[in-house]
């Protein structure tokens, strides 16, 4: 065990799995000799060389049309996009391409490729350095989309996400790459040293695909969160007194639908939330498949917290922001609807 | 233009392309220029890019007017080897032709025929070992046919029946099969250019000998996928074969909207410092001997090579499309460079090797061929056979199929 | 007052537009000499010259991003993608750049663009040519999204489209082009020329975005559908039996939740159907906010009639197409509930 | 690379660029040709590009080693526009240097110099008329200093504060001002290219006179939008000037992963047949020249022209980069072209038009303006005070707000 931030539990993601299989590769810009803006890649290309760790061109369509290629070779891609807000030059290729090899080809080639992204906003990035997509993939029949809230998880998804044989976009909350971030912007981040989720094996270990974490057991009320918003949940859930049961979903598709009916069976009560703007975000499909499944069982509306339907704005980030006065100010609606 | 727009303080006046003949009108090859066969040097395959910049402006020619081998491409090919060239072309034709009477009778929905551009698939598989991986457009039939990989795997395709191994996924003609390293076509255009050089870089990165091939149409050159393969293909100067199969067309569009008024599409790689090699694509034998020029170079680590072939699409885009409302309908017939069947026909003969009573025989031969594959297919079904069971509609979208699909599918096997 | 199929009505909005304004500028692949693979342009480039009307290179991306910047100098271009599955090569140009620059620019600059693409599937076109993103676009703040049902409301929408000073992403159901295709693929398509909304102006008028339209009154069930679904609806209702209330969208964004919530708060009530597939669908927003406004009303579980979670397969097309059992049997669920 | 490689049946190998000097090792630009400056011919500005085929391959330079004009390309500009000139170059620099030191001070949350491009951004300006429109990249503040848009309003922009007229929702420095046909900056790399290409085809559509002009850098150059931009303004010959500024570096990685290891980014313009012209960008005459020439070809309607302009980016990325870790520490000072003001400063005072006293002088009056700018700024906020209102927040999403937002916007206000 070590004491990780989230950018070194990625990086050990990548230099374990890259010790344990010869035929994975890692690209992208900036990520070869730099090791990344981000760092995530630091000391690999030096650790595996630079056929296997390299820099590319900026042109995101032909890093992830490239590793397309490579799958079908043989190779299993690990390729980041420098922020999640640049993947849309990239979106025919994964759309059309890597989400559909499998299927067109009825089984004879697929792309195996993992597609790192930081995403998420909170750190005065303005509106190209701040989105949060997830929701134009999970409508993609043939991707997978995860995104951790912890170090620990980070490492174990990320492994699982590369070992997949489907591709996945992974998307890596950048204002939780150093701490818990709890939406209290005002004051200090508590860094993942403090955290039971910072403490990580050096060694392999995998956290399957598709199942949530239930992060905090209550009875109240059902809180669905991934990524940052899940550390925002917890202190809305402290501070409104709630007693919520926050499932950090980790991976969107496929979904632990099972974890996450239960939870609201028992408690008749659910708060979605997200960063990424509200119309058509995944907590829309959230709340579609919870009707679905509990509709017998509610107690009162659903309801979403999310960022607003405007871009991502540089002055007004926290007021963009959905922190925990907003998420508590939900989770006490719901609770004395 | 008349000069006064170039006048100083002359309005802007927006340009247009225009193909030099509509329907109705005589069709006007006279701006494309056709050199003699045989005058080009061939460069050694290590030459670098600034040696070669005379090529994109050329045209690689190997069969003269009377159809004799001449210059320094001419290939060492066997009468052997050129008969079953011949043989594979015409397959690929007679193969085409029975597939627009089948889509005619309804039997699936939809054909694209190669027409007129046999040479180019025929003669690229021929110059590229069997091992090297193809990332087609949906017009290299021939590729597949060259490889012999059966029709009736093909027909099958075509009719989604329960012998098509995509399993009725895919729009007819967008075959896949690994066996004959021939990549999943795709039918959004250009996506497989990158794809060709990422694979290439794999076997790069392996160290392997096996290098790529890829193809797109003049109109496709367009696309961003086309300038992200040449630039890794230059970048990290990966093993593969770039080819920009230039028809003319791009459905109605003439290759002047995809910038062929102004230059050739050969010249693209220039830009890129990457050698670019026009060929007279209806010359089997010039395709067969720049094709293998490039696969050498690439074999011994000289990198990339993009590779313009001059052809024309003879016959409609696709079975949705009717040509006569864009373009003169006698244009394929006096379309300079010929037909590839015809001209290695005629070298053949002029070799001794061929006569006109062999070859329809061949002919006849061939489409008593296709009838029989066609019959096998049939049998098992056309399009409105079931290829499969329903459960096949939520396979291979994942290797495994999560618990949301089985929902689905029970759900519809409940309704 | 004309008879006219939606082509012909798509046409004559372009026309219309041309003659009253001549910034107005047509352009796509095809859409010039020849007029369009599907015949929506046909004529126009004759009548209005080649600079205003011509065809493009192949390159989504580039025809998209001309006409931002044909926009920011004060055209109002229509553009055409030849099918709404091409339109992933455009994506950066239209979510990066066309929705945010009027945001952006504070207001300074803006890109009146149009973008027809006709989707849909239900003509055998196999994974490449049935599609329906709207819900990727519907997540984009900044874009409108709009599809029509009818010749009618398909000439007024994009007269009202091409008018509008934001981007909109006007999707045309190609399946309905000749006809109010219900679903019966089995049966022979009547035409428009027998549908009352087939009968078309010839002159200017506008639908604005924004408004649904109530299609069929009714009591026991609110049904929401666009495009080609609202005939499959409308099929499925006197199939089913049911007193369905079925309400044709035809905006997505803006939406018109006022005629959604007061009926769905008077039937109790709701189906939604479209034909994209299911996870992360717009049917899920739907969801998400008839949940939101009418939960103290709905009597039973809203349910989804959708294409499945896989790409629109060319054998299976019928059993992919949500056709008017499934509908009839979701109606008869939630009635019964 | 090793014979070994190249000898058939070889294995395959990727080649992975790497640049010349590594931190800790000695830069070295001996692989870079600078040819002496006034060798190269002016063509006519209505010359076909296959007459111009040499100048992606050469160096437009005016000022030679002693900073005096040579050579045809020498324009013809008073001492006075030349003064102008430099002020506005060392403006830029006095307004860079700031703006780094109040980012450092926490008063904003980000920044990016052009230290050392200073020459193509004012040198391109003055050699466009003021109607002409901009699409830059974020690295040509130079061109809104040259057209006197007052500093105070990209300071408050930089700040986001009440005087922002972005209202607080841009990254600093991705300015827009439509006053000055400054098109609004985008994060997204690449994208402003093909929009200033529709600009200019929208203006030859209307029969207006003004023309475009969009810059962007080396590494930005392996984008789609790169390739879209090239394409539709060769198709429609849109009178547009497409930039590509070389400052050697795409944050860590060197020019060689954009494909600048074999061939010239001006090249790229010759697969287009466009003229593509390569001039020495931190010569001031010689960008002016170049420029000049191209606006006038494009004006009289004669088409693109791409122009690389080849400079070094003498700061960090950006203030999130620090370049410490990927290039030699002194590669800026050993770069051979040298600094861009150091030129035209010696330049004017080899004619008499300039001294050191006269260019101290205006060092301070700048760096006074520049303060007083910046007390006017601050005066109005920095990061942190709120540019306006919440509601301003959901302004602008659409032309006017639509119910969600409307609702959303009450939301926020309730909550
Ligand atoms: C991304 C994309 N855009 C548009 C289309 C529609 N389309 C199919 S084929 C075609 C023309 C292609 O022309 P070309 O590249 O010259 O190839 P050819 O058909 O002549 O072989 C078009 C526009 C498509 N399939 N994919
Ligand atoms: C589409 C996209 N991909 C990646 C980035 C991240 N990024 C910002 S600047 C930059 C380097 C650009 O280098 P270059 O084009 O040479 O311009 P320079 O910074 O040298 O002026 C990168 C990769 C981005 N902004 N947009
Ligand atoms: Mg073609
Ligand atoms: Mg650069």
């Amino acid at each position: 065990m070590a004491s990780m931030n989230m950018i070194q539990a990625i990086n050990s993601a990548l230099d374990v799995t890259m010790g344990r299989d010869p035929d994975i590769v890692v690209f992208g810009e900036d990520v070869g000799y730099f090791g990344g803006v981000f760092r995530c890649t630091a000391g690999l290309q030096k650790k595996y060389g630079k056929t296997r760790v390299f820099d590319t061109p900026i042109a995101e369509g032909g890093i992830v049309g490239t590793a397309i290629g490579m799958g079908a070779y043989g190779l299993r891609p690990v390729i980041e996009i420098q922020f999640a807000d640049y993947i849309y030059p990239a979106f025919d290729q994964l759309v059309s391409e890597a989400a559909r090899l499998r299927y067109r080809s009825g089984g004879g080639f697929h792309a195996p490729l993992t597609v790192r992204a930081p995403c998420g906003g909170g750190i005065f990035g303005g509106q190209t350095h701040s989105q949060s997509p997830e929701a134009i993939f999970t409508h993609v029949c043939g991707l997978k989309t995860v995104m951790p809230s912890t170090p620990y998880d980070a490492k174990g998804l990320l492994i699982a996400a590369i070992e997949d044989d489907d591709p996945v976009i992974f998307l890596e909350p950048k204002r939780i790459y150093n701490g818990p971030f709890d939406g209290h912007h005002e004051r200090p981040l508590t860094p993942w040293a403090k955290h039971p989720a910072g403490e990580v094996p050096e060694d392999y270990y995998r956290i399957e695909l598709g199942q949530a974490s239930i992060v905090r057991p209550g009875a109240q009320l059902t809180v669905l969160a991934y990524g940052t918003m899940v550390h925002v949940c917890l202190a809305a859930a402290e501070e409104a007194g709630v007693d919520a049961e926050v499932i950090d979903l980790r991976s969107l598709v496929p979904l632990d639908l099972d974890t996450i009916a239960r939870s609201v069976q028992k408690t008749g009560r659910c708060v979605i939330a997200h960063e990424a703007s509200r119309t058509g975000g995944f907590g829309a499909e959230l709340m579609a498949q919870v009707q679905e499944a509990c509709f017998w069982h509610l107690e009162a509306p659903i309801e979403r917290v999310t960022g607003w339907d405007t871009p991502y704005p540089h002055a007004f980030e926290w007021t963009y922001f959905p922190g925990p006065a907003r998420v508590a100010k939900a989770m006490k609606n719901v609770v004395e609807a | 233009m008349t000069s006064s727009a170039h006048e100083p303080g002359a309005a802007l006046r927006l340009h247009v392309p225009e193909p030099k003949a509509r329907p109705g009108e005589v069709p006007d090859f006279s701006g494309m220029s056709v050199p003699p066969a045989g005058t080009l040097a061939r460069p050694p395959i290590d030459a670098d890019e600034p040696a070669l910049r005379e090529y994109p402006y050329a045209l690689i020619r190997v069969l003269d007017d009377a159809q004799r081998a001449v210059g320094p491409w001419a290939p060492a090919l066997t009468p052997e080897r050129l008969r079953a060239g011949l043989r594979h072309m015409m397959l690929t034709r007679a193969f085409d032709d029975r597939m627009l009477r089948v889509q005619r009778q309804g039997k699936t929905s939809f054909y694209m025929k190669s027409t007129g551009e046999e040479a180019v698939a025929v003669a690229q598989a021929y110059a590229l070992d069997d091992g090297d991986m193809l990332f087609p457009s949906y017009r290299q039939q021939g590729l597949l046919i060259a490889r012999d990989w059966p029709l009736v795997d093909l027909m099958c395709q075509i009719f989604s029946n329960p012998g098509d191994r995509l399993k009725g996924r895919q729009l007819p003609v967008m075959y896949s099969v690994p066996e004959k390293n021939f990549f999943s076509i795709s039918g959004n255009l250009g996506t497989q250019f990158p794809q060709a050089v990422g694979w290439a870089m794999a076997s790069a990165i392996k160290g392997d000998t096996r290098i790529a091939a890829s193809w797109v149409g003049d109109g496709t050159t367009a696309e961003g996928d086309v300038h992200y393969a040449l630039t890794f293909a230059a970048v990290y100067q990966a093993p593969v074969l770039l080819n920009v199969v230039n028809n003319q067309w791009a459905i109605s569009s003439f290759q002047g909207f995809a910038g062929g008024e102004r230059t050739t599409f050969a010249a693209r790689a220039i830009g890129y410092g990457v050698p670019g090699l026009r060929v007279d694509g209806n010359d089997f034998l010039a395709v067969y001997a720049v094709t293998q020029w490039a696969a050498e170079r690439a074999r011994r680590n000289y990198g990339p090579t993009l590779i313009e072939l001059v052809t024309y699409r003879a016959a409609a885009h696709s079975t949705s499309d009717d040509p006569s409302a864009y373009r003169p309908q006698d244009e394929a017939a006096r379309w300079p460079l010929g037909d590839p069947v015809e001209r290695l026909k005629q070298h053949l003969i002029g070799l001794g090797a061929w006569s006109e009573a062999q070859h329809e025989a061949l002919a006849r031969e061939l489409e008593e061929h296709v009838k029989a594959q066609l019959r096998e297919a049939e049998a098992l079904g056309t399009l409105g056979t079931p290829p499969a069971g329903v459960e096949s509609l939520f396979e291979d979208v994942f290797k495994d199929m999560p618990p949301h699909l089985q929902r689905q599918l029970a759900e519809l096997k409940g309704a």
